[in-house]
């Protein structure tokens, strides 16, 4: 195997274990974990949006590869680029299938005001980009919402309620008791987020089994979150039973022993020298039950 | 103060009114700016947000650093995670261009980024993300609790979904149910009436009549489908359950178009702090 | 009677990090020592399956990868089998991706499925088109004009030299859309964007927290079903007659439930008792 | 009705576009007239409710218990001098519910101005940094403490979800806010947030539309605005007429739902088994 898969292997056990070490309370290991977390991921995703947004879909459509040719004016904008950076722009434009859109160079402009709203007499410039951003959202969700949530569950509360063909009771597949049960949970859920009229008589009724509704449908979520968050663990294990084999030098065995030891022992100087020196800023917040 | 507060309220009302209208409108700049234009707007916009977002998380850690405040080691590290992050972003690619070019190579096997994204990136999210099995099994040890009606429920259908959805549900027997339905109404008798012998006749009676239905039906195992785990799982979730979400929904959706509403039309104007 | 209970009660109020310690007991002997508990499948995975075995031989399917690595082991599963049950019944599958570490999940699957078991020929019996970004403006750009948004595949080939890419112009040339998700964007943009209004049959994978988002529409028809979560991913597994990873993560998934329901029991009954207690004095 | 400005705008808009339908509708996406209906009729119904409240109509609204927590918490927080930490969600402002969320934040600034108690904004996308600053910013100027704003009550972490989660995490752990608010859209992260939260004993009030997450805020916050009630909050907050008239419009449009639910389902019923009518489900069914 490669040095680099292997010295991977460790480096992903340690941060493994330093997570999952929060568990027993925080410590060392979890703070440098947490804090390399929050450096490489703020650089990850700056990475990963310059290179899958900015470079591609902006700059991919101001100085693309179709329009370059030596005879036009525009050769000298390119190479000029191209010299700057010749990463991000490749000799002879950046081939992503684009055509030129200078209308892009609105984003651009509402980009880099944002960038220059870190000066901080000018720190307003940033308005202008998010109120492009608050409008955008507003059009299109507006329409969206209205048509999946609303118009879209309308239509799949309409059914025929009084089918023959369907039995009167039955616990799997369709049948009348089960269309009704959904016409009126729909309705009673509903009418608990009616807010301008007081709760009581027919309305606090129906409101209240408009609460049980929401309440199943809670109970049924919880209980998916529940299988989802062991699903997770497990695919965690099994990497670590992975990385434990001799392939990897035993990586988990090794990083588990290090981690344990030191907690441990810390722990044990701890009770025996009566100060929290040995884990910095040691915090009794996770036995306050 | 217009470049302020006007302009922004104008751009609001006017990329709103285009988004909203463009819906209706079958001419293709029109169509190309509302499905294609105005979210890559958004995204592109978003990413030069990230720099500003990253140049802030940096003066910040560079700031406690620098005074020295408590923690500040560990600044060190997010710092420097931050500038391998950037440089295998940027400047050290690893491999040929011949493998990957610059912007291939954040997706490309044998890249420094790659490297980083599989052994640093996804055990870091991928862990902090099974750390919630655990936050999930204390949460339902401490705050879970028979509070009311409404409380119950919630159990119920949690529990039911979470045995029943496992291969195990499917082999415990609609009877073992019924048993379990039987003593627990026997609890819930014995505190209402707070009657020995009645309790006593209740759950007996109880007890004999599922025994000699189960010694008729021959036990087995998914009958009456009514009390098989895997069976009530699914009507649950399929009927009930839509009835909830459903009346949810709707109500999200109402509040969203509300709240869309009123920015293009100018009624809340919050977004600039007003 | 009041020893039983002190001693619930002590259980009641016991330091979290023993829960946390049975916990990653639970999970962890199973996974080392499995029991191969038998696995039932339920209507919704069955729809899915009886979906894609009445599909005719050759048909052209879009395979849809929106997740990253955090989900993976929900995810992935699914992924592997509806691959190798869609190349068992020699189909052609197009594979997408709106998230974009969803590529490396998906070159993942074909190195397994589609080059080391099945030995099929790229550009022929699939295509590997790759990750676009925009979110919901992929999905409308799939359905409008396919060529418009991708002009090469992943390893850069002009889509106009890929064989199996010849009559695919947009989203209406498929016969059948799979979409295995974790999130925005995902199925719920599929249905909005691409299924319903072109009325393509479509079915997903998703990760159980989002079982109950999409249950809405599985129920209105707009979907023909729904693989949920790991156990989806495992009777998936047991449908096509190969296990999987998914199969032998089920005996800890039932035993980490059942503790769970325990814990909430004894929850409960620490709490009963205290309330008991408070009435009294 | 009294509201003869209101009904005469409206009769302009129906007749100039009975007008440009007559003519042949140019441009115009036919399959979606159903839902060009639909918002019109919403739409007029808000500005109808909005109109009326600022010509000084009033009307009850129902209290939302979570809500008043939300003062309790900021008194609390000035008793025991320590921090509010308020989290308006990981997504950015392109989601209804983060820009609700700030609308929120807004008003908690207001709150902790006048109490007095410093409040923490740890925020997982930059544009929304600089929004909740600046919904911060004017909330202490009204208040008339400019000199208590400070930029970096509100920074930014991380782009990344559970990088984020892990930073607040560790704020929460470390400073020990006597009240958490999380107000917006979340995901997995929720739980992680609550159940810190919880282990710190802080008031824990939440306030989302995302369903998944909902039953770990109801079980593990003190408080929960579920769904629309999320939304309805900043109108509660604000007092303003027509942002409170807004709620009512809501209200009437969701009578207006549900009767056109037990309309349709009747309607199918009779064309199903009787042959009567027509199938409803075609007219809702936007293309």
């Amino acid at each position: 195997m490669e040095f680099s898969t292997i010295l991977g292997a460790w480096v992903a056990v340690f941060l493994t274990l330093g997570i999952f070490s929060y568990l027993y309370k925080d410590n060392p290991f979890y703070k440098m974990a947490e804090h390399l977390f929050v450096g490489i991921s703020a650089g990850y995703w700056t990475a990963i949006f310059f290179w899958t947004q900015i470079q591609p879909n902006l700059f991919g459509r101001l100085f693309p590869a179709k329009v370059y040719s030596e005879d036009s004016p525009t050769p000298f904008v390119y190479n000029l680029l191209n010299f700057i950076s010749s990463s991000v722009f490749p000799e002879g434009g950046i081939d992503k299938g684009h055509d030129q859109h200078f209308i892009y160079l609105i984003p651009l402009a509402l980009g880099v005001m944002m960038l220059l709203s870190l000066i901080p007499s000018i720190n307003w410039f940033a308005r202008w980009g998010i109120a492009y951003t608050v409008g955008m959202a507003a059009g299109l969700r507006a329409y969206g919402y209205l048509n999946s949530n609303v118009i879209g569950q309308i239509k799949g509360t309409t059914v025929n309620i009084f089918d023959s063909g369907l039995p009167l009771l039955s616990i799997s597949g369709p049948s009348i008791v089960n269309n009704i049960i959904i016409l009126v949970g729909t309705i009673c859920g509903l009418l608990y987020f009616y807010f301008s009229k007081e709760h009581k008589g027919l309305l606090g009724k129906a409101s209240k089994v408009g609460i049980y509704f929401l309440m199943i449908s809670f109970g049924a979520s919880f209980g998916f979150a529940v299988m989802g968050r062991i699903s997770l663990l497990i695919g965690r294990f099994n990497d670590l039973i992975k990385y434990s084999s001799g392939d990897y030098h035993h990586a988990t065995f090794w990083m588990l022993f290090a981690v344990v030891g030191f907690l441990g022992y810390a722990a044990y100087k701890d009770k025996n020298d009566g100060d929290g020196d040995a884990i910095e800023s040691y915090d009794s917040v996770l036995e306050e039950e | 103060m217009i470049w302020k507060r006007q302009i922004p309220i104008l751009i609001v009302t006017v990329v709103g009114w285009i988004t909203i209208l463009g819906w209706y409108i079958d001419e293709p700049t029109i169509q190309g700016f509302v499905n294609d234009d105005a979210t890559q707007w958004f995204d592109i916009l978003a990413s030069f947000a990230i720099i500003l977002g990253a140049l802030n998380l940096i003066k910040l850690q560079v700031q406690k650093i620098l005074y020295q405040k408590p923690g500040w080691i560990y600044s060190i590290v997010a710092v420097s995670g931050f500038v391998f992050s950037i440089v295998a972003g940027f400047f050290i690619k690893g491999v040929e261009d011949s493998v990957a070019k610059w912007g291939a190579h954040v997706t490309t096997d044998g890249t420094l980024f790659k490297w980083m994204f599989d052994y640093m990136f996804s055990p870091l999210s991928a862990t902090m993300f099974s750390l919630l099995a655990f936050f999930v099994a204390s949460a339902s040890y401490r705050a879970f609790r028979i509070r009311n009606f409404e409380a119950t429920l919630l159990l119920v259908s949690g529990i039911i979904i979470m045995v029943g959805r496992v291969p195990i549900g499917s082999v415990i027997s609609s009877w073992f149910i019924m048993y379990l339905i039987v003593l627990s109404a026997g609890i819930y008798v014995n505190i209402w009436k707070k009657d020995m012998t009645v309790t006593f006749i209740f759950v007996a009676v109880g007890i004999s009549i599922v025994t000699i239905s189960g010694f008729v039906m021959g036990w087995p195992i998914d009958q009456p489908g009514i009390f098989y785990l895997p069976a009530i799982q699914e009507w649950i979730y399929y009927y009930p359950n839509v009835a909830g979400a459903r009346s949810i929904m709707i109500g999200i959706g109402l509040g969203i178009f509300a709240t869309s509403i009123r920015y293009v039309l100018g009624i809340e104007r919050s977004y600039i702090g007003e | 009677m009041s020893k039983i209970q002190d001693a619930f009660l002590k259980i009641g109020s016991v330091d979290r990090r023993w829960i946390f310690l049975i916990i990653a007991l639970v999970v962890i002997v199973p996974l080392l020592i499995p029991v191969g508990l038998p696995i039932r499948p339920t209507d919704t995975t069955k729809n899915v399956y009886d979906a894609i075995e009445s599909l005719p031989t050759g048909s052209k399917v879009l395979l849809s990868i929106e997740y990253s690595p955090s989900t993976r082991p929900e995810n992935h599963p699914m992924t592997i089998s509806i691959m190798r049950h869609l190349f068992t019944n020699n189909h052609k599958v197009f594979i997408t991706c709106l998230w974009p570490d969803g590529q490396f999940m998906a070159q993942d699957a074909i190195n397994q499925v589609a080059k080391n078991e099945f030995n099929k020929v790229y550009g022929e019996d699939y295509v590997f088109l790759g990750f676009r970004p925009g979110n919901e403006a992929v999905v409308k750009g799939i359905v409008s004009n396919l060529r418009k948004l991708y002009t090469v595949d992943v390893y850069q080939e002009k889509i106009e030299n890929i064989p199996l890419m010849n009559g695919i112009t947009n989203f209406k040339d498929f016969d059948f859309l799979f979409s295995s998700s974790a999130g925005f964007p995902g199925t719920i943009e599929w249905v909005q964007y691409a299924s319903d209004p072109t009325g393509v049959p479509m079915a997903t994978g998703v990760t159980s927290i989002q079982v109950n988002e999409v249950m809405p529409y599985v129920q209105a028809g707009q979907m023909v079903g729904v693989l949920a979560g790991m156990p989806g991913a495992a009777e998936y597994e047991a449908l096509i007659g190969q296990k999987g990873s998914a199969t032998s993560g089920m005996d800890a998934q039932s035993v980490a439930h059942l503790v769970i329901v325990l814990f909430i029991v004894l929850g409960n009954v620490a709490y009963f008792i205290e309330r008991n207690r408070a009435k009294k004095y | 009705m009294k509201d003869k400005q209101f009904w005469l705008a409206n009769l302009v808009i129906i007749i100039v576009f009975l007008v440009y339908w007559m003519a042949g509708q140019p441009y115009f996406f036919v399959d979606r007239i159903v839902m060009l209906v639909a918002m019109f009729a919403m739409g007029s119904t808000l500005i109808y409710n909005v109109r009326f409240a600022k010509q000084g109509g009033e009307f009850y609204l129902r209290p939302i218990p979570g809500l008043k927590a939300v003062e309790e918490a900021v008194g609390r927080s000035t008793e025991m001098g320590r921090p509010i930490l308020y989290v308006p969600g990981i997504q950015d402002m392109d989601q209804v519910e983060t820009v609700a969320g700030v609308i929120v934040l807004g008003h908690v600034a207001k709150m902790t101005a006048r109490y007095e108690t410093s409040l923490n904004v740890p925020v997982s996308r930059s544009i929304v940094m600089k929004a909740a600053r600046e919904a911060c910013r004017e909330s202490y100027m009204l208040e008339g403490r400019p000199d208590m704003f400070n930029e970096d009550m509100v920074h930014y972490l991380t782009d990344d979800q559970f990088a984020y989660a892990a930073g607040v995490n560790g704020i929460m752990v470390r400073e020990k806010p006597a009240a958490c608010m999380y107000m917006g859209k979340f995901y997995a992260e929720s739980l992680i947030l609550a159940e810190t939260g919880n282990s710190i004993g802080a008031i824990q009030i939440a306030g989302t539309a995302s369903q998944a997450q909902i039953p770990f805020f109801v079980t593990a916050c003190d408080y929960t605005l579920i769904g629309e009630e999320f939304f309805a909050a900043s109108a509660y907050l604000s007092k303003k007429p027509e942002l409170i008239g807004g709620v009512r419009g809501q209200d009437m449009i969701k009578v207006a739902i549900i009767v056109v639910i037990i309309l349709s389902t009747i309607i199918m019923t009779m064309y199903e088994n009787f042959g009567i009518g027509f199938n409803v489900i075609e007219l809702l069914t936007v293309r």
